[in-house]
């Protein structure tokens, strides 16, 4: 197992820097000025000048690039050139934001799609089979950006069930920071008021944004548990007298879950991803946002400060998804000790 | 014709390093059926697989009418379609999506013009179908409309269509029923003699072996253990493995046989013991060295130091 | 009697029709016997054994007929009885020992579970027997066994597991469907002695399913033969084997090169075997046969005792016993 | 909860054939899928002669109608007939989305299918770009890559195709494996047959139908990326007719104006979904795991 962390802590580093070359480069051959965007149009050539020394923009790209690897490994990812802020600040201030709602999105992935996929498994071929097949794909049809829409047209616009963008009702303060997330931080300190509005907040984001990799993953399942139930050794434990949930859930359902771990961790990167789109229709204020406008106005250090949190992430969440590997099956725990 | 001397293919899996096939010496005269038997493991189909450039020997030399096969890593083919193959399992030695017609005529793609257009000829193809037992209008079918053991005559034919000298038949009736098996052993033994082919036929069946070899090689963990006539080795084995196989078949008509078992592995142990050290019934002190060949009788010669 | 089948046919139902994959099959198994059934694939010889404890899929239909096991129609019972039976009255083995376990369970937890399941004992105690199950089917260090996982175990190993597995009740009958055919011979051996041995401990009633007639001669007192889903011909081991009344049957002996001389051709059947979905009229043989005439070919020939105990569905058979 | 599950998964039967007609009759969902597609496509098509609006053209007096005889699916903000404006769209989303798959996939099946085939490092050098390109969340790559390219139409397209790689190529070389070593193959090697020629007669042909499925599903996810990319402004710029594009314009009239962004979003929904249902329905008639 050590060597397997290692492994992928190495894989870590590589990505880092692959990620950071990646993006820096792509960064330089977009089209557009960012010294220019800064000091506007009117600006004289000497200050552009000056702008562009300050921001490093005169030097040979490949020596910008050594600059900024030094600096990454220090912790500073630059400035941004919007906010005018050190990028790490402004991706701490919204990443706990991005997390929340990514993460209660996949809760209710998680709740949703695997008993609804062991059920269309076991009942194959009748009315909640097509029913799960129809919904998820459906689901995995949906355009976020517009499902949002008609959500909110629906339970804001008609209904006024729920409020439409914001974390937390404007006259209520947020929870004193603790994780970041306004759900927790809320029931810490002990403020039920600032959780259920909070919670109202955050819950048709997470329900839109959650559709998709509700689909994926109840698809999987469904795959999945097929594919063990018609194993020999389901038909083995049955010829034994072993029935009925000790037979779906310890038998069946413990070694179909094996394959869906690598689709939940994708589907979890693919949250991340979603909620860019989530956040810009919702008004939510995370790194979703904060990283289409930085796009916009031709932000490097901001994109690529974002791009290499998000990249790290994946990485982390891959590690997660071969830890669960690891427990779950006995034979990669063998195939280990060399 | 071929010549196997001191060959071996070790895999690595991990840090293991496992000898499927070691030290071994053999040759085959042309015209003669040569077995090779053993289980799962046993290292026989290894040794097809190196004749027919699947596999690359580790150390060893494979020699075809005295033409080295296999030179630095590379397998050379002296002429395509001199040596073929016959695998066991008909259902995907055929490419489903292929008409029976180019499937017996693919290997005709790895010979010069001239001698594809000479052997891929209409008539060809029609009397060599019909020689394996199949009919003229299964030609544009797919393989999935047959069964098993009319998918291994099409593979018979696809083997034959380059007049190849030398087959090596891996399992060619082990996934056949008992009648079908039947069918394709008579059909295999009628185009040996028809054609003058050499065989390397490598199956478990001991059954099988007996009525299809001339010559017949006892493998066990990638070592050949004993090898000899047909005749020979049924009637007076040697080596306690030999023993034990031909002990444990099930016999259909003797009530009574005296059957041996293996025996249970013992603590002590050795990288140069006998290859069948951890099994053997009868293991000495000895027996930690490894054994050489001796021989039993006229070309029978065993590996064992307890006889 | 222990397990009596009477005239039980099975349909399979698939996207084109169905398909009757067992004819009017009648079979019984006393206390304490070994029963064989021998045939080559497509005879219907695995679904007879999967029928008796309901284990087809969805697409099979029994119909008609009865399985009385201990004079309980199986047929009739409802789901959670016969889930109640399986393992407990009826345990079975299967061919693939490679696939046929929990691939993520300890050897000692899945028998444990299988013996809470048939025997009112407390954890512990379940655990301890399981390591007495494995001592049974002769596998040393059980309790090294019991702690490890099937992909650490060879195919023999496996397969004493899933018999250790089939056996914890212990149930009165044990199917054993093509145990020893994905096994090297000489595993083989060992298992068929293990078979015989727990026979004559428990006195289990054993049904083996088989393509290999050695395996047949050497573990059955009595034999069926079966082919395109009916038994053609059914007796004592010795008298099958020995003196064969079916031509299938015949046919079937003569083809295996076991006995024959190397100087001459093996005596094949001639044709492929038969296609289920095309069942003709008379004979299911009678295409395939060296003596079929024109009646065999239209008129369906009935199981008829054509020696005491031994009995053979064939209208030659039958003649040759008239004259 | 019942445990009468299938289990016999092999019926002793000697041969069978693909019974793929029978099976694509009976399945209601796809044929659902194909008709969408057809009825959209052919609409798109005949975009000229089932209105007489011009997409693009800007008549402020009727701006903000509301569904009528006239206008099926209202104006927008300057007065464009929606519903010509959808149909002409249909061809764009529909045609990049096809376009970005075929390239992805031709240029995964080749990259793909020689990693697989001949292994050592021309796999290693191509599985590590791959990784590298899946370390970045799809959606995210994509809008970088737009951004870097420049916003259109045809760059939000490329940006997909390149972004999707990695899945065809994973996809071609894990069957690859498989393939090679199945005994056809193994076969094909000992006749001393060309490996190029391998690759295209034995390997290429039998790793097509999940290959075929996959490029089914991610159509209706390259239509929706497409849409993605142009409601972020990172694609198809206004006034070009894009689904995702009118959208984005559109949803800020959400509450006053229902229609504006509803029925591009139905449009662009139903053509994803018919492509999710026609691929889900070719993999339970190719894919021989799903059957029973």
């Amino acid at each position: 197992m050590k060597k397997m962390i290692m492994k992928r802590l190495a894989l870590l580093v590589f990505v880092v820097f692959g990620v950071t070359f990646v993006s820096f480069f792509l960064s330089h051959i977009i089209p557009g000025d960012p010294a220019r965007m800064m000091v506007g149009q009117r600006a004289s050539e000497e200050t552009l000048k000056q702008v562009r020394g300050q921001l490093g923009l005169d030097q040979p790209v490949w020596i910008q690039y050594v600059t900024y690897v030094k600096n990454v490994i220090s912790g500073d990812l630059g400035t941004s050139i919007r906010t005018q802020k050190p990028v790490l600040d402004d991706l701490t201030a919204f990443f706990p934001a991005t997390l929340e709602l990514a993460m209660a999105a996949f809760f209710i992935a998680l709740l949703i799609g695997i008993p609804l996929g062991v059920l269309a498994a076991v009942k194959k071929d009748r009315f909640w089979d097509h029913f799960s097949r129809l919904f998820s794909i459906s689901g995995v049809s949906m355009p976020v950006f517009w499902s949002g829409l008609i959500i909110i047209l629906l339970f804001y616009g008609y209904l006024g069930w729920f409020p439409a963008s914001g974390r937390i009702d404007l006259n209520i303060n947020p929870p004193t920071r603790v994780t970041g997330f306004y759900l927790i931080d809320s029931l810490l300190s002990g403020d039920i008021v600032a959780f259920k509005s909070s919670l109202k907040h955050i819950l048709l984001p997470a329900l839109v944004l959650s559709y998709a990799q509700l689909a994926v993953i109840t698809r999987q399942v469904r795959a999945s548990m097929l594919e063990v139930l018609g194993q020999d050794y389901i038909r083995t434990a049955m010829a034994n007298g072993i029935h009925g949930w000790v037979l779906l859930y310890r038998y069946a359902l413990r070694n179909a879950l094996i394959p869906t771990v690598t689709v939940v961790g994708i589907s979890f990167g693919s949250l991340l991803g979603g909620a860019v789109v989530t956040e810009t229709i919702f008004g939510w204020p995370g790194m979703g946002k904060y990283v289409v406008d930085s796009i916009s106005y031709l932000d490097f250090p901001a994109i690529m400060g974002f791009t290499l949190l998000i990249s790290i992430g994946y990485v982390l969440i891959n590690l997660v998804v071969d830890l669960t590997y690891y427990f779950l099956d006995p034979q990669l725990r063998e195939s280990e000790v060399d | 014709m071929i010549d196997i001397h001191q060959v071996r293919k070790t895999f690595k899996t991990g840090a293991m390093k496992i000898d499927a096939v070691k030290d071994t010496n053999l040759s085959i005269q042309q015209g003669e059926t040569v077995g090779l038997v053993g289980e799962s493991g046993s290292g026989k189909s290894t040794l097809g697989k190196m004749l027919s450039g699947l596999e690359t020997p580790t150390d060893g030399m494979i020699a075809y009418k005295g033409i080295e096969l296999w030179k630095k890593k590379k397998f050379k083919r002296l002429r395509p379609g001199e040596i073929q193959t016959v695998f066991q399992d008909p259902q995907s030695s055929l490419d489903p999506r292929m008409r029976v017609k180019d499937i017996i005529l693919e290997p005709l793609l790895a010979l010069n013009s001239k001698e594809r257009k000479e052997k891929g000829k209409m008539e060809r193809l029609i009397y060599l179908m019909k020689r394996v037992g199949l009919k003229e209008d299964h030609m544009n079918r797919y393989p999935h409309e047959f069964s098993g053991g009319q998918r291994q005559r099409i593979a018979i034919a696809r083997a034959l269509i380059t007049d190849p000298q030398f087959m090596i038949l891996d399992e060619p009736t082990s996934a056949l029923d008992i009648s079908v098996q039947a069918q394709v052993l008579n059909l295999l033994k009628e185009l040996k003699r028809e054609k003058n082919l050499t065989y390397i036929f490598i199956s478990h069946n001991m059954s099988v072996i007996r009525y299809m070899c001339d010559r017949v090689a006892v493998m066990y963990k990638g070592k050949i253990v004993e090898i000899g006539p047909v005749q020979s080795i049924f009637q007076n084995p040697k080596h306690p493995y030999t023993k034990i196989l031909l002990s444990s078949l099930p016999s259909l008509f003797e009530e009574t046989k005296e059957k041996i078992n293996f025996s249970h592995p013992p603590s002590l142990s050795s990288e140069s013991a006998c290859v069948f050290y951890q099994k053997c019934p009868l293991r000495q002190e000895i027996c930690l060295k490894e054994p050489c060949y001796q021989p039993a009788s006229e070309n029978h010669t065993f590996s064992c130091h307890l006889q | 009697m222990l397990l009596e089948m009477k005239d039980v046919s099975v349909e399979f139902t698939g996207m084109r029709g169905s398909v009757q994959v067992l004819k009017n099959i009648s079979l019984n198994i006393s206390k304490g016997e070994i029963l064989g059934i021998v045939g080559e694939s497509g005879s219907g010889k695995s679904v007879t054994a999967l029928s008796i404890l309901r284990l087809l899929g969805n697409n099979a239909k029994t119909s008609n007929g009865e399985i009385l096991f201990n004079g309980t129609d199986l047929l009739k019972i409802r789901t959670k009885e016969i889930q109640a039976l399986r393992g407990k009255k009826i345990g079975m083995v299967f061919q693939e020992p490679m696939t046929a376990l929990h691939p993520t369970m300890k050897i000692g937890r899945q028998l444990a579970e299988v013996i809470e399941r048939h025997r009112a004992v407390s954890k512990k105690a379940a655990f301890r027997l399981a390591v007495q199950a494995l001592k049974d089917v002769h596998i040393h260090d059980p309790e090294l066994v019991a702690a490890k996982y099937p992909f650490e175990l060879s195919g023999g190993m496996r397969q004493r597991i899933v018999i250790a597995l089939a056996m914890a009740a212990p149930p009165d009958l044990l199917i054993a469907d093509e145990p020893t055919t994905a096994l090297d011979v000489t595993i083989q051996a060992e298992i068929l002695n293990l078979i015989k041995e727990l026979n004559n401990k428990n006195d289990t009633s054993v049904l083996i399913i088989t393509h290999d007639m050695g395996v047949i001669s050497q573990l059955c007192q009595r034999t069926l033969v079966m082919y395109g889903g009916e038994i053609v011909e059914s007796g004592s081991t010795n008298g099958v084997l020995k003196n064969p009344k079916h031509p299938y049957t015949k046919a079937l002996l003569n083809a295996l090169p076991d006995l024959a001389d190397p100087a001459q051709p093996l005596q094949a059947i001639p044709g492929e075997i038969m296609d289920l979905r095309h069942r003709p009229n008379g004979c299911s043989f009678a295409a395939r046969c060296s003596i079929a005439g024109e009646y065999c070919r239209t008129h369906q020939p009935a199981l008829v005792e054509i020696l005491p105990q031994h009995y053979t569905a064939c209208w030659k058979g039958e003649k040759e016993q008239n004259d | 909860m019942s445990a009468e599950i299938q289990t016999v998964k092999q019926i002793e039967k000697p041969i069978t054939i693909h019974p793929v007609w029978y099976k694509l009759k009976n399945n209601k969902m796809t044929w659902i899928g194909f008709v969408i597609i057809f009825v959209i496509i052919l609409t798109s098509l005949l975009a000229p002669v089932l209105t007489s609006y011009d997409p693009t053209k800007i008549y402020i007096v009727e701006k903000f109608q509301g569904p009528s005889g006239k206008h099926w699916f209202g104006t927008d903000e300057v007065g464009r007939d929606i519903l010509s404006r959808i149909l002409y769209g249909g061809r764009l989303s529909l045609g990049m989305g096809v376009l970005a798959i075929l390239i992805t996939a031709a240029i995964g099946i080749v990259l793909g299918t020689i990693s697989g085939f001949f292994g050592g490092y021309i796999d290693q050098i191509i599985m590590r770009i791959m990784d590298m390109i899946l370390a970045f969340p799809t959606l995210i790559l994509a809008m970088a890559l737009a951004a870097a390219l420049g916003p259109s139409l045809q760059n939000a397209m490329l940006a997909i195709a390149i972004v999707k790689i990695p899945v065809y190529v994973r996809l071609a070389r894990s069957e690859t494996l498989v393939l090679r070593e199945k005994l056809f193959v193994k076969s094909a090697i000992t006749f001393g047959i060309h490996p190029v020629r391998i690759i295209l007669k034995h390997i290429v042909p039998n790793s097509l139908s999940p290959v075929i499925i996959q490029a089914t599903l991610d159509i209706g996810d390259a239509i929706l990326m497409i849409a993605t990319l142009g409601f972020l402004g990172l694609g198809a710029q206004p006034p070009t007719p894009e689904w995702g594009a009118m959208i984005s314009i559109g949803w800020k009239y959400l509450l006053d104006f229902w229609w504006y962004p509803t029925f591009p979003g139905i449009f662009l929904f139903m053509s994803s979904c018919a492509f999710n249902l026609i691929g889900d329905g070719i993999r339970d008639i190719l894919d021989p795991k799903s059957n029973s």
